[in-house]
């Protein structure tokens, strides 16, 4: 017997089905099958990250550095063994000081480590972060040639480094929203003139238009997701599994 | 690495034979001084316990910052010998930079006991105080304790001389059914349930916020519909017909930027990616500042 | 407000329109798409859609394996996003198997991926054998090289030598029935480097694709299927060529579907039946059209609703306004 | 030409914006008053705060998925002025995190408002909790609490994933007001979808200036201004330079690819320079690597580590 036993699978299945019930009650109102669901729901999520804690993280990252490694077959060592792992310990525990009302100041030893490494991260991958982000707003804004309003079609499949009209009036609308947008996030300082003001309002309006196009095209995944719930309840469970229809 | 190859060099300070008495003598002396420290730790007056935490936090953050600042040198290779000093401590800096990532990690992990120890004593309060709702602290504290036990069980049993989990031909034992139930059939289905369930909330919310109340709502929706519509494959070849037969693709330009997908590339390409990149602008320079005060401890509240 | 002159008994039709119940919507909304499922299912609907260049690229490349070519899947998704890329999966697996490539499936994203990729592959498998075709085998035809904890350090590796990063991987050779290196198996027997592969096709619901392509994307031609929210920012890295196809989530799922229906001519028209060697050639009679479409009008359905109830919505505010201006 | 194509400049740039904060932090300690516009969202927080003591309901914050990372903090900071207010009416707050290391320091932080604000007593150590680090177990736990303690007012700020409008649903649904901030930028049009009030991009991180007017925060908002206007005045001068070199310079050079000639230019017939080879486009991006030096000796031992397999 296998996990592909159709017994299983039908009970596992069933499982997946009563889990989505009780959940999606919650969109009538918080009831009590709800809250049952919910509660199994965060107690396995608990146990899932004692588990993955151990099996994904430390027993590499910590366990397995400290004791070091040996070879099954030759029994030779793989790796030594780095014994000053062992000083995470008394690390961590400084941490669960927290809980102690006299010495709880000790607890930000290591998490003032954590957050030093952290901004220390920032610092380092700052510019290749958004670097790219700002070169890529770099664009050309007079067209080249105008000899055609729009790009004409490829010949030959050879890159055509001019830059038409159309092209440039893009790049002209892209660097002013970017302006906009930017001058919208200035904080200090009251904006006097109308042209800076209207720069300001026109940002936030342009964010809009950012803003629904990710809307548009978020929903489809959302609604597919909710869609595929629906198959697996309705065609691959009850459809299929219970009905055994075709 | 390759191993082996290590076993010719000789041990340094740092390290010891796998499994000797001698790694374990070491491993819990330093417990014990580790410990030894806190304890001294603890006697430290109060003046001088910010500029601790200080001093950690910027010894901690200099280590990256000089990864940031110091000449890397080119085709690190850890068996070659630098060729200077500045190379000697970028090589230190490439050298050492797997073990600290490694040594944030495992701290981090450890802390998760703290959020484990506080949602245990909400729970196990209720219940053992017979609390409102202490039935279902009950099944809180019974499905982690099962996903423990299955968890770490079915894993057992199912470690590779290597100690990978052999996620492949895995034996069908008894745990491992129990541990599959509870992943794949309970807590797998019930993240997928709720991450579908954000459907339902897109809906009523879309509902009652895409009013054409003022400038601003109108855009967002209007862009919204457009790109909503652009995915809706029957729409967009029905939209495309009807344009061609006004002008079959490629006859007119005006024609053309009037498709659908054309318009939605538009948007995005010329108004969408500059708003949102201006705006990930601002919100990375908020970062770098924040990080910049945390790292010299210039900020109120949390180191001291 | 209104109440003045309609008295409070019944609300005006206006405010009726706007203060529609939450748990109504929702009803609406859970009725429109499971009907709309189970209508899919009965009578097999099939919605029309228009492919678009990014997805015909993926395709190409895809059908036009050489016999023999290897592709790499990289498999990041887990169940809570099978709506969008289960479909693709399946979608991608059809085209390689009939097309007779070999493939190799990896992960480094969770290890879950692996056990949800090998079960979409034993679907497909059931499929051929239904069909009378010979199913694919492990091993000769397809290996699973499993999951790598640190994806971004395995891709450099990749990038330098192959051999190197998946040198520790074995399978199970069926006919001597002991563990090899998976370098032994007719699979990667001929893969020196990874330029030797015919495509790396990545399948996520986050955002890994960038660390494939910063690593291996000048060796090798990469595909990233991915979920609608992903879809937008990835677009660019197709526009600027390092990626060489994209598939965007459900919708992008039921192009390739559509794909594998209808062909691509040697005039590079969709559907089209210029003479000569077509571009990238359909799967005629095969069963081509499955979750992408099984879930295509249920989305149209559920848009159009949505669509709708926005428009109720601001007709209802109208309305109110206008009495309120009486 | 070759000194543009170092990669030191990228560094630079980066310190020049550190440099402008750090200055302006100077300057605001010096006691120069600096103004900060008024957010909309902020102004929202004492009316929240108001009702939910009114209705006698907990004030619920929740920081998202934030990790242990400024974001993450930034959150909490907010969440301090927030509670601060509450801890004076001792209405009752709930703090769910995501994440364990942050949710340590954010109990340090809660007790310390509370300390500071001479109301010990009032702060229960089981209003700041951590639900679980899964995703959507997290959204599934800090709904059910919404509904079942009906809180008044919800502030949701910090890294908002996919679990945001589940979260802002639910407030919604028990007729809390709320206050929002993503600095996940795609989950932001949902937040403005489903709540009363949201703070756009770093507004986020203004938040706390605006609210506390301490000099550090502000002189760093400043600072943070010059930096967005460093950028704007670097895009827009490389656009205008770049177009007018696309236009009037030809490319005459071209780095010769063969190995070891790295860093030599060789002369070709002039043509027009492609789009990335436009000066400013270089400015930050590193073609040349350099001359290499002579290779290094291996270190005793580690010639039989050239195996390979093994």
């Amino acid at each position: 017997m296998n996990l592909e036993n159709p017994t299983y699978v039908m009970i596992k299945m069933t499982a997946g089905v009563l889990a989505t019930v009780g959940l999606y009650s919650v969109l009538y109102r918080e009831t009590k099958l709800y809250r049952f669901f919910e509660h199994m729901f965060l107690g396995l999520a608990a146990g899932w990250s004692l588990k993955a804690i151990w099996t994904d993280t430390l027993k590499d990252q910590w366990w397995g550095q400290m004791v070091g490694k040996v070879d099954e077959q030759t029994g030779l060592m793989k790796e030594p063994a780095v014994w000053p792992w062992a000083f995470v310990v008394p690390m961590a525990f400084m941490a669960y000081l927290i809980f102690s009302r006299k010495h709880n100041w000790i607890s930000r030893i290591p998490l003032g480590l954590l957050i030093g490494l952290g901004a220390g991260q920032t610092f380092l991958n700052w510019f290749n972060l958004y670097g790219p982000q700002m070169q890529d707003s770099v664009k050309v804004l007079i067209p080249t040639t105008f000899s055609s309003l729009t790009v004409p079609p490829v010949v030959n499949g050879q890159p055509d480094p001019n830059v038409y009209l159309s092209q440039a009036i893009n790049n002209l609308i892209f660097v002013a929203t970017l302006l906009c947008v930017l001058s919208y996030f200035i904080f200090c300082t009251e904006f006097k003139s109308r042209f800076l003001k209207g720069m300001s309002t026109a940002g936030r309006l342009v964010l809009m238009v950012g803003f629904g196009a990710i809307f548009g095209s978020t929903v489809m995944t959302r609604f597919a997701l909710f869609i595929d719930r629906m198959y697996f309840v309705w065609i691959e469970w009850l459809w299929r599994s219970v009905l055994h229809l075709s | 690495m390759i191993p082996l190859a290590q076993a010719t060099e000789p041990l340094s300070f740092w390290q010891a034979e796998p499994g000797s008495t001698k790694m374990w003598v070491l491993i819990v002396w330093a417990v014990v001084v580790g410990f030894v420290a806190v304890a001294a730790l603890l006697r430290t007056p109060t003046r001088v316990r910010p500029m601790i935490v200080s001093a950690v936090t910027f010894l901690a953050g200099l280590y990256f910052v000089l990864h940031w600042l110091w000449p890397t040198a080119q085709d690190y290779n850890p068996d070659e010998v630098p060729r200077n000093a500045v190379e000697g401590f970028s090589f230190w800096l490439q050298g050492t930079l797997p073990s600290v990532t490694a040594f944030a990690q495992s701290l981090g992990a450890m802390l998760l006991g703290i959020g484990i120890y506080s949602l245990l004593s909400i729970h196990l309060g209720r219940l053992f105080k017979r609390q409102k709702d202490w039935f279902f602290s009950l099944v809180f504290a019974l499905s982690m304790a099962s996903m423990i036990l299955f968890g770490y069980w079915d894993w057992i049993t199912r470690l590779t001389p290597e100690g990978a989990k052999a996620a492949t031909d895995a034996p069908s034992l008894f745990p491992h059914f129990a541990k599959d139930l509870l992943f794949s059939g309970l807590f797998i289905n019930m993240d997928a349930v709720m991450f579908s369930i954000i459907a339902f909330f897109i809906f009523s919310a879309a509902y009652r916020a895409f009013r054409i109340r003022s400038t601003e709502s109108t855009i967002l929706l209007g862009t919204a519909l457009i790109v909503m519509l652009g995915l809706m494959g029957g729409v967009v070849v029905s939209q495309d017909t009807l344009l061609n037969s006004l002008a079959k693709p490629g006859e007119s330009v005006i024609v053309d930027s009037l498709r659908l997908p054309t318009i939605r590339t538009w948007i995005q390409d010329n108004l969408q990616s500059p708003s949102i990149r201006a705006m990930e602008f601002g919100l990375a320079i908020g970062g770098l500042a924040m990080a910049l005060r945390l790292w010299l401890s210039i900020e109120k509240g949390v180191s001291h | 407000m209104s109440d003045q002159n309609t008295g409070p008994a019944k609300k005006p039709i206006g405010e009726l329109l706007q203060s529609a119940n939450r748990t109504f919507l929702y009803f609406i909304l859970f009725l429109v798409v499971s009907l709309s499922l189970v209508v899919t299912q009965i009578r097999k609907v099939e919605v029309p859609t228009q492919p678009e260049a990014y997805t015909i690229e993926a395709y190409k490349i895809l059908r036009n394996v050489p016999p023999g070519g290897v592709v790499i899947v990289d498999t990041g998704f887990t169940n809570s996003s099978r709506g969008e890329n289960g479909g693709q999966m399946e979608a991608l697996l059809r085209i390689l198997m009939r097309s007779g490539a070999k493939f190799a499936v990896l992960s480094w994203v969770e290890p879950q991926c692996i056990e949800i990729a090998r079960g979409f592959i034993r679907t497909i498998n059931e499929e051929r054998k239904a069909g009378g075709e010979a199913p694919y085998r492990e091993w000769e035809d397809y290996l699973v090289l499993g999951f790598f904890p640190d994806g971004p350090t395995m891709l450099q590796t990749v990038h330098q030598n192959v051999r190197e990063a998946w040198k520790t991987r074995q399978a199970t050779d069926p006919s001597t029935g002991e563990k090899k290196s998976v370098f032994e198996s007719p699979v990667l027997r001929n893969v020196q480097k990874i330029e030797d592969v015919h495509a790396y096709v990545t399948l996520s619901a986050s955002g890994t694709m960038p660390t494939i392509v910063a690593r291996i994307g000048k060796q090798v031609k990469v595909i990233s299927m991915i979920t609608g929210v992903m879809f937008p920012e990835q677009l660019n890295y197709f526009k600027s060529g390092q990626l060489k196809g994209l598939v965007n989530g459900l919708s992008g799922c039921v192009e390739l579907e559509w794909l594998m229906e209808k062909g691509i001519d040697s005039a590079g028209v969709v559907g089209g039946d210029a003479p000569g060697k077509p571009v990238a050639a359909a799967f005629k009679g095969a069963k081509n059209f499955d979750r992408g479409m099984a879930y295509y009008l249920a989305l149209h359905s559920a848009l159009s609703l949505l669509i709708l109830a926005v428009a109720v919505g601001n007709v209802g505010m109208w309305l109110t306004n206008r009495s309120k201006k009486l | 030409m070759q000194y543009y194509d170092t990669g030191y400049l990228q560094i630079l740039f980066v310190v020049l914006l550190m440099a402008f904060i750090l200055f302006n932090i100077q300057r605001a300690r010096g006691g120069k008053q600096l103004f900060i516009r008024r957010i909309p969202g902020l102004s929202a927080i004492d009316e929240a705060i108001g009702r939910s003591t009114e209705m006698g309901r907990p004030v619920l914050m929740v920081p998202g998925l934030s990790g242990l990372d400024p974001v993450g903090i930034q959150a909490i900071k907010i969440f301090g002025y927030i509670t601060r207010t509450a801890a004076r009416f001792g209405t009752p707050i709930r703090l769910l995190l995501a994440n364990a290391p942050l949710y340590s320091v954010a109990t340090e932080m809660i007790r310390d408002v509370y300390q500071t604000e001479g109301v010990p007593e009032r702060f229960d150590p089981q209003s700041v909790r951590f639900v679980t680090d899964r995703q959507f177990a997290f959204a599934a736990g800090v709904a059910g609490l919404i509904y079942r303690e009906r809180v008044a007012a919800a502030f949701l700020m910090g890294d908002w994933y996919a679990e945001s409008l589940i979260v802002a649903e639910s407030a919604n649904a028990v007729g809390a007001i709320q206050v929002a901030a993503s600095t996940i930028t795609t989950q932001t049009p949902f937040l403005i979808a489903a709540c009363d009030y949201v703070m756009i991009g770093d507004e986020f991180y203004a938040a706390s200036a605006y609210l506390s007017r301490e000099p550090v925060l502000v002189g760093s908002l400043v600072g943070q201004d010059w930096s967005k206007l460093a950028i704007a005045v670097l895009i827009v001068a490389s656009s205008l330079y770049g177009s007018f070199e696309k236009r009037f310079v030809q490319q005459t050079m071209e780095w010769v690819q063969e190995p070891g000639k790295a860093g030599e230019m060789r002369p070709i017939p002039a043509r027009m320079k492609n789009n990335d080879e436009i000066l400013p486009l270089r400015f930050f991006s590193p073609r040349k690597p350099g001359p290499l030096d002579p290779p290094r000796q291996k270190k005793p031992g580690a010639e039989n580590k050239t195996g390979g397999d093994s």
